[in-house]
């Protein structure tokens, strides 16, 4: 009876932190995962140092694709660019807890799979990531 | 029906309709004889009304290019339901932008039924060559009334093609009863293999309709700048077919006819009963679809509380239980319901009342998790 | 290749990409896994390049109607050679027909060999929009010289779909080597289950492609009026696919990369040399196609005296030896060389010398039998 | 050893009977064997008492197609048509002799099938017949 769907996540999915959309986003990145139906938009603002001043992500979809991207909206919160940008799948992994079956990863990994798309591009750094991303 | 196959490619693995030697008569003898099967099963006039596709997807497009490109043509219309499938929806989108054609999508009242009236009313406006219509909806598991929606269509005209993926399985198909014109249905629903499936289209239709794919078998001579094509249903399966595939539907209908596709009904109206009854018990449970067991098939989708269908397709699968979740196909119906997606648990002739017991179980289990 | 689909049915009988449970999610790696296989066999640059279909029929009818719908229009031709197979002719006649385009047959000579001049004469006159050519010919053995024709006709703006059903299977095929546009293949040919095949095609020809069946799992969002398609290959994938036939291709190729496509050919070129050998010592005997091992393939077709091809398949019949009679679905190639018919007989991997010398004393008692 | 190649055979294939057309057939009949591409044409010209007075077949293809289309043919010399319509499949295998299979049985009786549509055809009973020739 080992759950992924642990007090944490409920918690997220049901009161999901930094919801919602941005006035003037720097960054704006949008996917689905067409297996699941799960959208999840991320907008980032950044200060005169590249760093994440403030952060939010909007999208429907089951609890794991909500409250992983509600999560990762705190983490990359005050970080640097550079440093969202090597953020790593284990790190979303370890923040949810838990064994998830291939399919629900994909749900895990939509919201960075989202971050690092809209960083790259603003980087314009997309075409040699690709890869990277294709992996998520 | 893996002995079936399996037999298949021990003894016949021989391209069937070539060859003189002895080993592919025997093959072609066997995939004739599946064609046989199928024809009794849905008792259609002839087998040569039987023709060999993947399946309930090949089926419709086969009808939406071959006899649809012919037939239907500027302004005229194709009239969908709100219930139907993407394989019953997509190839009617894609003939009509090259036609421009219109579609034309009966309504569905609050239960899951067709609403007859909506039916109706684009008949009499005249202008529609065809309606395409699910007899199981997958989702819903509403029987239409496609007897009579058949000879209501047949006074205006229009023809008839019936999406029976979710009926030929589980309920007893009689296409001459039914009259309709065009009936598609899937091998790997009905205990057979993926791949093979079956269009039962009537013969005269398919005597002018013209070739699907062109290749080898489907010619009677082949010059340089001409071929002539054989008769149906050879007409419309070109190339090496998936003998493999049709042997071992014939030998899965063999054992739904053993069975007995009333038994399997009965089997399964009492299942669902049962499961509605059970399900419909549980707090904050919200089920879609007929409330009547006996004018429905043996699915049951439905969402508990705010718990996303894809997790509770999780959690029942964390306790062994399988079940679909998503838009099952049908994103139209989906936004029609008003949800993103739906659990879906289905019950066929080999599921028992203790099985849904566990079922209920589980759901109260993600419930309790989910703190509902 | 048997046990690989076995193993299918009973462990994995779930719908790819399907259902978010354990059992569907294992169907959908193996699928995928025989998808990069086949990637790896023939050297495409990704197995997004891979789509796959019943065979190198349907391979053809997708490109025809999906890519030369769209890209040959009134008054271009399709180029083709009168040694193509059905399969590699009708769908262009329907073409050609339906787009008022035109057909270019290149000849062959008298020892079954492309005629190189007429092939460049087609592309020096203009409006060749594509070359449709078979890499191996089922009928005569020869080896075509694609790669250095694909360069010339690229050099035109004409793409080239090779027919690779009788290639793959036997020889190493690299499509970036040979850098054609489209490839088609067909599993039953190479120790895989019938049903299912292969059409490979550069993934920025797929881009621009459009969808050809419509249906579930190719689609991305449907709504009532309109819906929007996923990216290659699932785009080119509509309905339920043969998950099995795909991983049991997939298991065929894992033997043929084991035994490896060089060993494969060499011992086929041995064995064609030693029947070759033998079977032209034999009196009143015609063989098609080249004398030259080194550029033919394992098949031998023939015709002894006046004993028609389908008598001689039975009577070889009589005496266990399986081959192939008719017209090999190549009528134009017959009419070239002649004849109504011929048999054929074939090498792979598993074949031997001894069998080669019963096929010769078989062969002696048909003309004893005969009277020749 | 036992060959359906009989000497019989041969000999009806490489020196057949009654092969050619006629100048005023009564019955005309053609048809193909789709599967193989033997092809035979059957020609009959009546009395005035619906009698065979004269007879030719036409084609080409396999030993045992041609055979047993000249075989036919004498066998049908001075029938009344009645008669001809009688004619069973047995009749033209036992004329053959030897096992066939089921390929090649479509060979020996495509001449019968032939013949019977031209004489159903002449005497208007072609609908109701359809069933016995499908099974030729
Ligand atoms: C050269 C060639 N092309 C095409 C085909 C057709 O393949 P399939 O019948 O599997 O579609 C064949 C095999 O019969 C072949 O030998
Ligand atoms: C009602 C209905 N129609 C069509 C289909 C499509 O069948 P297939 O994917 O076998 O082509 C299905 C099955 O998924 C179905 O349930």
């Amino acid at each position: 009876m080992s759950s992924v769907y642990s007090e944490i996540i409920l918690d997220y999915y049901r009161h999901p932190r930094n919801k919602g959309t941005l006035d003037h986003p720097h960054i704006k990145a949008k996917d689905s995962n067409p297996l699941c139906g799960d959208i999840i938009e991320m907008q980032l603002e950044l200060d005169g140092n590249d760093s994440v001043k403030d952060v939010r992500f909007n999208g429907q979809g089951c609890a794991i694709s909500q409250a992983s991207a509600s999560m990762l909206t705190e983490l990359v919160k005050g970080k640097k660019l550079d440093d969202v940008r090597s953020i790593s799948k284990e790190e979303i992994l370890s923040l949810i807890g838990g064994q998830l079956s291939a399919v629900r990863l994909k749900c895990a990994l939509l919201s960075l799979k989202v971050l690092k798309t809209g960083v790259y591009t603003y980087l314009g750094s997309m075409s040699n990531s690709k890869e990277e991303l294709s992996g998520l | 029906m893996i002995e079936g196959l399996d037999r298949y490619y021990r003894e016949y693995n021989a391209n069937v309709f070539r060859g003189v030697y002895q080993i592919s008569e025997e093959a072609t003898a066997a995939y004739e004889t599946a064609r046989k099967r199928i024809a009794e099963l849905i008792n259609a006039k002839d087998p040569s009304e039987i023709i060999f596709v993947r399946g309930t997807t090949e089926a419709i497009n086969l009808v939406a290019h071959s006899w649809g490109r012919s037939n239907i043509g500027l302004g005229d219309s194709v009239m969908l339901t709100e219930m139907e499938h993407h394989s019953n929806i997509v190839p009617w989108q894609l003939l009509a932008r090259d036609k421009g054609a219109q579609l034309k999508y009966v309504g569905i009242s609050d239960e899951g039924r067709l609403l007859t009236e909506e039916f109706h009313g684009y008949l009499e406006n005249g202008g529609v060559k065809l309606f395409a219509v699910t007899q199981v909806s997958n989702v819903l598991g509403t029987v239409n009334p496609v007897r009579e929606m058949v000879r209501e269509a047949h006074r205006y005209n229009c023809r008839v093609l019936v999406d029976a993926a979710q009926s030929v399985p589980h309920i007893a198909v009689d296409v001459q009863d039914l009259d309709c014109d065009f009936l598609a249905f899937s091998g790997h629903k009905m205990c057979g293999p993926t791949g093979i499936g079956v269009l039962y289209a009537k013969r005269d239709l398919l005597e002018k309709m013209e070739p699907y794919q062109g290749g080898g078998e489907m010619i009677r001579e082949v010059h340089l700048y001409e071929a002539s094509f054989k008769d149906p249903p050879f007409k419309f399966e070109a190339g090496t077919t998936d003998i493999s595939g049709a042997i071992g539907l014939g030998v899965a209908v063999d054992y739904l006819s053993k069975v007995g596709l009333r038994n399997i009904r009965n089997h399964e109206r009492d299942l669902t009963a049962y499961a509605l009854d059970k399900l419909g018990k549980l707090k904050q449970m919200r089920i879609y679809g007929p409330a009547d067991p006996d004018t429905r098939g043996g699915v049951i989708s439905f969402n508990l509380a705010d718990i996303h269908a894809h997790d509770m397709a999780s959690l029942l699968d964390e306790d062994g239980i399988a079940v679909r979740s998503g838009h099952h196909c049908a994103q139209p119906l989906m936004e029609r319901l008003g949800v993103a997606a739906t659990t879906r648990a289905s019950f066929y002739l080999y599921n028992t009342e203790g099985e849904i017991d566990r079922l209920v179980e589980s759901l109260e289990r993600a419930g309790r998790v989910f703190k509902i």
